[in-house]
């Protein structure tokens, strides 16, 4: 990870030095090495850029605003948020001429609260290399497995290949491969396999939580609206809070119908949400549906290719094949 | 014996008659219940039709809607699969009917409250049909109390 | 159901599962019908009679005791009418009565012959006995 | 604040019977924005116009709710009277009462209840709408008339004679359709032919007549006044430009053996052919079916034949696409093919024909010169029967459920041209009901009873048997209670009426719909007889339901009236109920364009006010004139920004929320 | 392939080589006609009443029996095949009668019409197919004129038996050449023999069966076939006009060179 960041920093001061582009949009320590926050950087404080297991914000929906604005910018990218990129780009949202993408490789990123979950506190530092993670903290260093710690999202890695880029920082196959292999359907099928009425209390339990704070919303590369339709006075179905159950429901529904096709499946809704609602099920119950009915999709895989909610064919199936497909009754 | 069973119906709906609204494409299945009207099919009062141009327009939002308000079924109505008057608008609209019905599914909602039968202009018979049967279908299943707003409660 | 149970055209219906009323009046069923010649009341006469509530003359006739139940009229029949289920209905509501078996086991000795399935036989207490 | 009237129509006891009318105008008097309500016996008649208008002025209203019957019935009515009165016609909106309420239910509380809630939806929706104005909409001065038979050919020579181009596309090699096949012409007896061929002949000549023989339409796109239309001339072989349609080629034809579709394959045909002699074109077309070359590739003999070196093995489809402004569907009819009723024995038995067969075997032209023989020995039939209501009227899967309403007549005249040609033949008529409504008709029938003795018996045929070479047709005679079996050398079957095959596909093409037989739907079945609900669609002849040929030639000319009159304006006021995108909103992403059939939505670089931020955005903007208002682009913009006029996201939840109260 | 065969009395008796031929004939086209345990007649007639339950509860219970035993129930008797197979469509289709019909025999589990009722020659047609049979037939009947008697119970009401176009069939046709003979058309081959009124009117009974015989004569036929044994009684002992008349199955095995063997 140390040369990686290196070479990082080497190759987007190059950038910038030649004209490539004239800011890029990367991460910054905070406080502490886990408490990342993504910002824009010019030449001139450079150094505050850096790159670890930290950095698993998806920086493409930034971009929309970025490329509004004069001059080139940096965009770095994973190759997860490629997926994003492209569906920005096929759907106007990202101007593409005004952004200089840099692929950048991933091991997968780490969820801090799992490696506090092991004991471990007081983090200084983290040394993230191959299988073992090195953690220097107050206590001492420490150690445990990347496969513990890995963020849910990093376990159904879509590979490391990068959809879409001007420039890879290494080739992709040099590039490490994340440890995967989880069946990304796992809990949708699971929940699938319920009782109606245990779907039905297993969701009020989850979204009865939400606070509607908006962060899923905001966090996501595909709910970029200028004005959402919740936030629109004269949508009629406007609010700012839940007043009840109904609207906790519609809400997430509502969401969730609005980026089906769309979402590819980053999974920041649930990292971000305070929650800890596992949003991204719904997301995943509109990709497992639309793999079914009208074959594999994956959004974001490039720039051109029809969403299935703006395709048909002929022989599509019928909605009642929820009546005999859909979970139990 | 055919009265008896009548009368027995008619007091066990007293208890609870189903809201029902029903979207109907202008081209087919508004037709279609216009022709079930002109043939007097009859089909139960409770069930309210909204005139929309084409069953594409009819966005997920007013299917939510009119369960938040109280009704306890929801059926989309439109021409044939092929037929449709602005030729492709149904089967947009069967794509996205068919993945939100699979939602409501995985929320734990009742299958059976959503429906989408294509009714084309000539099909009063079918309309009528339709109706009794969704009717007697969401009958069976009661009141919709997983999907309202206990606010809109009478 | 009693002697003086009044038959009427809704009981015959509800037996038979025929609306009378979808009857054209085309004659094809008394046209098609291999017993007609046998019969005092045709096919079509069954359907315009129970229609009418007509029903006394064709419970004595001996037309109900001659359908062959070859469902020819039933078969060609354009508007789906089914004249050989009123048949059945009517010969039903007779047997049912009291002392109207047409056919006694008594008689059935003398009617066989060496060949004579007992399919025959049994096909014909169903028809013409309780 | 809106100001609403509410009217509340009787419809005579229609709606009165089973709605009260007063409870519901009193029910919505206290609804947001209503300032008027009442009720009245008809509302679509004169004086409950006026009312309207009167009470628009009086009141000075805004909008109109009108209760009455379906909008598909009286909204353009209505429409227009609001704006007599000087409302916007869009600000006017309609309760079904009527189709949707009082018709299906019988108990008055149940559907006045029903009647006031639907009228409160209504109420709520027009709370919300905003005046409308129709865009315009350019007219492609031509029109394509699919079918070339009686129908079509009557519509393009009435459509030219008005000075429009007009395009026939027919499938088979030559015009003239089913009427070409007839041999005399009910009720005044006259040779079909001699009719009909002066009209194709000035069909082929008119200089506004464009004929695409043995072509089919391929594919239909656009609106009415901007028709594409995509025709598909198949390949005939043959070299129209240089065949003189003298025939040679045919005589030369070793393949003699291709069942004659003229003459309902009572005789042969050759592999090269032309249908009939007064076709048109008088082009011959090679059947590659039965043609040796297609088949084997030795043979040429036509090739070598033709001294206008005509024929061309190498002829290949040809697409060919084209505007119009109206198109006129003229598809026509088959007989049925009545091999389901075989206790007729129809396929085992050659001298149990159709009717169709039976013209051809009377007509100087068919298989036997006009001299009426026997198919099985060419022997004169002394006994002839005539079975009515074959497949028509029936409820069964083999049956079509309608009066074919020709046979009645053509029965009566091919039992009358019997027993005047072949006054020692015995005739009789096996029917259900004798239907001779029209002019001059019963007269004809009564003709043939009373003058020409021809026996009518009112019964249907049971049972056709084959008996030593004869027929035995056992049948019932109802008046005398008595089941008959009679002796006939020929058995003819007035077989039903089904439309072509093809109006299924085109049906779909065209957008414009058929009913559960297949026959294509009117736009009124009072008022509007010859137009489609699709809008530039025109329906002639029996593509629309069955009809005679004086009837078919007046809906021909009946629907050429309507296509000039379309033909006629140089500009269409389109449907103002139509997309719109919020340029606030719009994040540019494309997805609507994505659903649009019509290609109606463009992407603009647009410089928007966005309060008081000016800057230049990517956004949709709907083209009004392409836009036909479906809907689709609205529930994939998911941001809401695309909305539909006059059915708008609010308008449809205010109409759900006053049901769901 | 196995069925559950239902033979029905007649067949155990009076028409003992209609069954036995059958049998015989599929073992050697690979087919395995298993007898249900315990069956009752079928009653002869199907009553088309409405209200008639207890008659044809012994078809439900051969069907029930069928369903356990995971097979289509196969019937090789006009009769039968047109009882069971009727009330058979009234426990998929008249809920009613389902209802009382299950609640009278209050079976372990209910039957709901899962069955399928299958005549041997639906399976010969549909299953082991003609082409396959004339394959196997190694004493072909060439030059045998046969008249194939369809009668009533078969074909009628043919949008509940389903077995062939009720006016003009093709199957005991087709059957016929597959065993090398000459099928002969008649016009009385789909009409009434006079069925059981042979006990009620004879003279009707002798009338119909010879109208059917005289049709089959008139066209040339050496003989006729079918496939019910109260057919082939009205058409050889009620005719007057005599013409022999064979149940198909023994013209299978003939065909099949196992007529000796049985």
């Amino acid at each position: 990870m140390r040369e990686i960041n290196e070479m990082l920093k080497k190759k987007v001061s190059e950038l910038l030095e030649n004209g490539t582009a004239d800011r890029i949009i990367g991460w910054q320590a905070g406080e502490f090495c886990y408490d990342v926050t993504p910002a824009v950087m010019r030449k001139d404080n450079l150094d505050e850029l850096f790159y670890n297991g930290f950095c698993g914000a998806n920086q493409s929906k930034y971009l929309i605003q970025e490329s509004l604005e004069e001059g080139k910018v940096l965009a770095l990218l994973k190759p997860c948020d490629t997926y994003s990129f492209n569906q920005l780009v096929k759907e106007h949202r990202v101007n593409r001429e005004k952004v200089y993408a840099l692929g950048i490789p991933c091991s997968g990123m780490l969820d801090v609260d799992k490696i506090k979950a092991l004991g471990i506190t007081g983090i200084l530092s983290i040394e993230d290399n191959g299988e073992e993670i090195k953690v220097a903290t107050m206590y001492g260093d420490k150690t445990c497995k990347r496969t513990e710690v890995l963020q849910e999202r990093c376990k159904v890695c879509k590979g490391k290949e990068h959809k879409a880029y001007d420039e890879l920082l290494i080739p992709d196959e040099d590039a490490p491969e994340v440890p995967n292999g989880e069946d990304r359907f796992e809990l949708v099928n699971k929940l699938e396999a319920m009782t109606s009425q245990e779907r039905f209390d297993f969701w009020r339990g989850e979204l009865s939580k939400c606070i509607r704070c908006n962060a899923c919303r905001n966090v996501c590369p595909a709910c970029s609206c200028r004005t959402c339709v919740f936030d629109n006075d004269n949508s009629g179905v406007a609010a700012k809070s839940n007043a009840d159950d109904f609207e906790e429901n519609m809400f997430h529904i509502i969401r969730a119908f609005h980026v089906a096709g769309r979402c590819t499946d980053c999974g920041e809704c649930s990292r971000v949400c305070p929650q800890h609602i596992p949003l991204h099920l719904l997301n995943r119950k509109f990709i497992k549906d639309i793999d079914e009915f009208y074959g594999e999709f994956q959004a974001g895989e490039d720039d051109t290719a029809k969403g299935p909610l703006t395709a048909y064919t002929e022989g599509d199936c019928e909605p009642s094949i929820v009546m005999e497909k859909g979970g139990e009754a | 014996m055919q009265v008896n069973e009548t009368n027995t119906v008619n007091t066990e709906e007293k208890e609870f008659t189903p809201l029902i609204v029903a979207f109907c494409c202008n081209w087919c299945s508004y037709a279609g219940a216009d022709l079930a009207g002109s043939s007097r099919l009859s089909y139960p009062a409770n069930v309210k039709i909204i005139r929309v141009p084409c069953s594409c327009r009819v966005n997920p939002l007013f299917i939510l809607r009119a369960f938040q308000r109280g009704a306890d079924g929801v059926i989309l109505c439109g021409c044939h699969p092929g037929d449709c008057h602005y030729s492709t608008g149904n089967y947009y609209a069967r794509r996205r009917m068919t993945l939100l019905f699979s939602m409501l599914d995985y929320l734990g909602i009742e299958k059976g409250r959503t429906r989408v039968e294509w009714v084309s202009a000539a099909e009063g018979a079918k309309f009528s049909a339709t109706m009794n049967d969704f009717a007697a279908t969401i009958h069976k299943l009661g009141p919709n109390r997983k999907l309202r707003d206990l606010r809109c409660e009478k | 159901m009693s002697l003086n149970t009044k038959i009427d055209t809704e009981t015959i219906e509800r037996i038979s599962g025929v609306n009378t009323r979808k009857c054209m009046k085309c004659g094809k069923c008394s046209a098609t019908c291999p017993a007609f010649h046998e019969m005092d009341f045709h096919p079509h006469q069954f359907v315009a009679m129970v229609e009418k509530g007509d029903i006394e003359p064709l419970m004595k006739s001996k037309s109900i005791w001659n359908c062959l139940t070859c469902f020819a009229c039933v078969q060609r029949c354009p508007r789906d009418v089914e004249p050989a289920k009123l048949v059945e209905a009517i010969r039903q509501a007779v047997i049912r009565q009291a002392g109207e078996n047409h056919l006694k086991a008594e008689q059935i000795p003398e009617m066989l012959d060496s060949e004579l399935p007992q399919q025959a036989i049994v096909s014909a207490f169903r028809k013409y006995k309780k | 604040m809106q100001k609403i009237g509410v009217f509340v129509c009787w419809c005579g006891s229609n709606i009165a019977a089973t709605v009260d009318v007063a409870a519901v105008a009193e029910a919505v008097k206290g609804e947001p924005g209503v300032v008027f309500a009442t009720d009245y016996q008809y509302m679509c008649s004169e004086g409950g116009q006026s009312l309207i208008k009167e009470t628009i002025k009086e009141q000075g209203l805004t909008g109109v709710v009108i209760c009455s019957c379906s909008p598909r019935m009286h909204e353009a009515t209505f429409r227009k009277t609001v704006e007599a009165a000087g409302i916007n016609p869009y600000m006017l909106e309609i309760a079904n009462i009527r189709e949707q309420c009082s018709w299906i239910h019988k108990n008055k509380e149940e559907g006045t209840e029903k009647a006031i809630i639907l009228a409160k939806a209504a109420v709520a929706k027009l709370n919300l709408n905003t005046p409308l104005i129709a865009g315009e909409s350019r007219v492609v001065k031509r029109a394509l008339v699919i079918g070339g038979g009686i129908a079509g050919i009557q519509t393009a020579l009435d459509i030219a004679e008005a000075g429009y181009e007009v395009d026939i596309v027919e499938k088979q090699p030559t015009i003239g359709g089913k009427m070409t096949q007839i041999d005399k012409t009910f009720p005044t007896l006259d040779c079909a032919a001699c009719i009909l061929t002066p009209k194709m002949v000035d069909a082929a000549q008119s200089e506004k007549i464009n004929i695409y023989s043995y072509s089919e339409v391929e594919k239909v796109s656009g609106f009415v006044g901007n028709f594409s239309v995509t025709i598909k001339k198949k390949p005939r072989y043959v070299n129209s430009d240089l065949c003189t349609g003298c025939g040679a080629c045919m005589e030369k034809c070793p393949s003699k053996k291709t069942p004659n579709e003229f003459n309902m394959g009572l005789d042969n045909r050759t592999a090269i052919y032309i249908p009939f002699a007064q076709a048109i074109p008088k082009v011959p077309v090679i059947d590659t079916a039965a043609c040796l070359h297609f088949k084997t590739g030795k043979c040429g003999i036509c090739q070598k034949t033709c001294s206008a070196n005509a024929i061309d093995f190498d002829q290949k489809e040809e697409l060919i696409t084209k505007e119009y402004g109206a198109i006129v569907v003229a598809t026509g009819f088959n007989p049925l093919k009545p091999t389901k009723f075989d206790e007729y024995q129809y396929n085992q038995c050659a001298d149990v024909v159709t009717s169709l067969e039976f013209e051809r075997l009377m007509n100087a032209a068919g298989p036997t010169k006009g001299v009426l023989l026997r198919p099985s020995d060419q022997s004169h039939p002394k006994k002839i029967v005539f079975v009515q209501c074959v497949g028509s009227r029936g409820q069964s899967c083999r049956d079509h459920s309608y009066c074919s309403k020709i046979c009645c007549m053509y029965t009566a005249k091919h039992a009358m041209l019997v027993r005047d040609k072949y006054p020692d033949t015995d005739v009789t008529v096996f029917y259900i009901d004798v239907r001779t409504p029209g002019k001059n008709f019963d007269e004809f029938y009564r003709r043939a009873v009373e003058e020409y003795g021809v026996h009518y018996i009112k019964g249907m045929v049971g049972k056709v048997e084959q008996v030593d070479g004869s027929l035995k047709v056992q049948a019932s005679d109802l008046l005398s209670n008595d089941q008959m079996v009679l002796d006939a050398d020929m058995v003819v079957l007035a077989t039903a009426v089904e439309p072509d095959p093809t109006a299924k596909s085109l049906a779909t093409m065209l957008t414009a719909s058929i009913d559960t037989n297949n026959f294509f739907t009117e736009a009124h079945p009072k008022l509007r007889p010859v137009e489609s609900p699709t809008a530039g669609v025109y329906l002639s002849g029996v593509c629309q339901g069955p009809k005679d040929i004086p009837e078919t030639v007046a809906q021909g000319s009946a629907c050429a009236a309507k296509v000039i009159g379309l033909l006629a304006k140089d500009k269409l006021l389109s449907n103002p109920c139509v997309a719109h995108s919020d340029e606030l909103l719009c994040n540019g992403c494309s997805t609507c364009a994505n659903v649009c059939a019509y290609g109606a939505i463009d992407y603009v670089d647009k410089e928007v006010n966005d309060h008081g931020k000016r800057e230049v955005r990517h956004i949709a903007v709907v083209n009004e004139a392409v836009c036909q208002g479906c809907g689709a682009c609205t529930v994939t913009c998911p941001s809401g920004a695309m909305d539909l006029k006059g059915f708008a996201n609010r308008q449809i939840m205010a109409e759900v929320d006053a049901i769901c109260k | 392939m196995k069925y559950s065969y239902y033979p029905g009395c007649t067949l155990k008796t009076k028409a003992k080589e209609l069954s036995d031929y059958a049998v015989a004939a599929a073992k050697v086209l690979g087919v395995e006609l298993e007898e249900i345990k315990d069956w009752q007649c079928c009653g002869g007639v199907y009553s088309t009443s409405k209200d008639e339950i207890a008659s044809k509860l012994s078809s439900v219970r051969a069907l029930a029996q069928a369903r356990d035993e995971g097979h289509d129930l196969m019937t090789l008797c006009s009769a039968c095949h047109n009882v069971i197979k009727r009330v058979n469509e009234d426990m998929r289709g008249d809920e009613n009668f389902r209802t009382k019909a299950n609640n009278y025999m209050a079976p372990d589990m209910e039957y709901h019409g899962e069955a399928n009722v299958v005549h041997y020659l639906e399976m010969l047609r549909d299953v082991v197919g003609f082409d396959e049979i004339k394959k196997k037939v190694v004493n072909p009947l060439t030059g045998r004129k046969i008249g194939a008697y369809y009668g009533c119970l078969l074909l009628r009401p043919g949008k509940v038996m389903e077995f062939d176009d009720p006016e003009n069939p093709q199957i005991l046709e087709d059957f016929i050449r597959a065993i090398g003979a000459t099928p002969v058309l008649f016009e009385q081959r789909n009409e009434c023999c006079g069925g059981y009124m042979t006990l009620n009117d004879k003279e009707l009974a002798q009338k119909r069966s010879t109208a059917v015989v005289d049709s089959a004569v008139r066209n040339e036929a050496d003989c006729l076939i079918t496939a019910c044994p109260l057919c082939r009684y009205n058409l050889e002992v009620n005719s007057e006009t005599k013409l022999p008349v064979i149940y198909f199955t023994e013209l299978l095995a003939e065909a099949l060179g196992i007529k000796e063997v049985k």
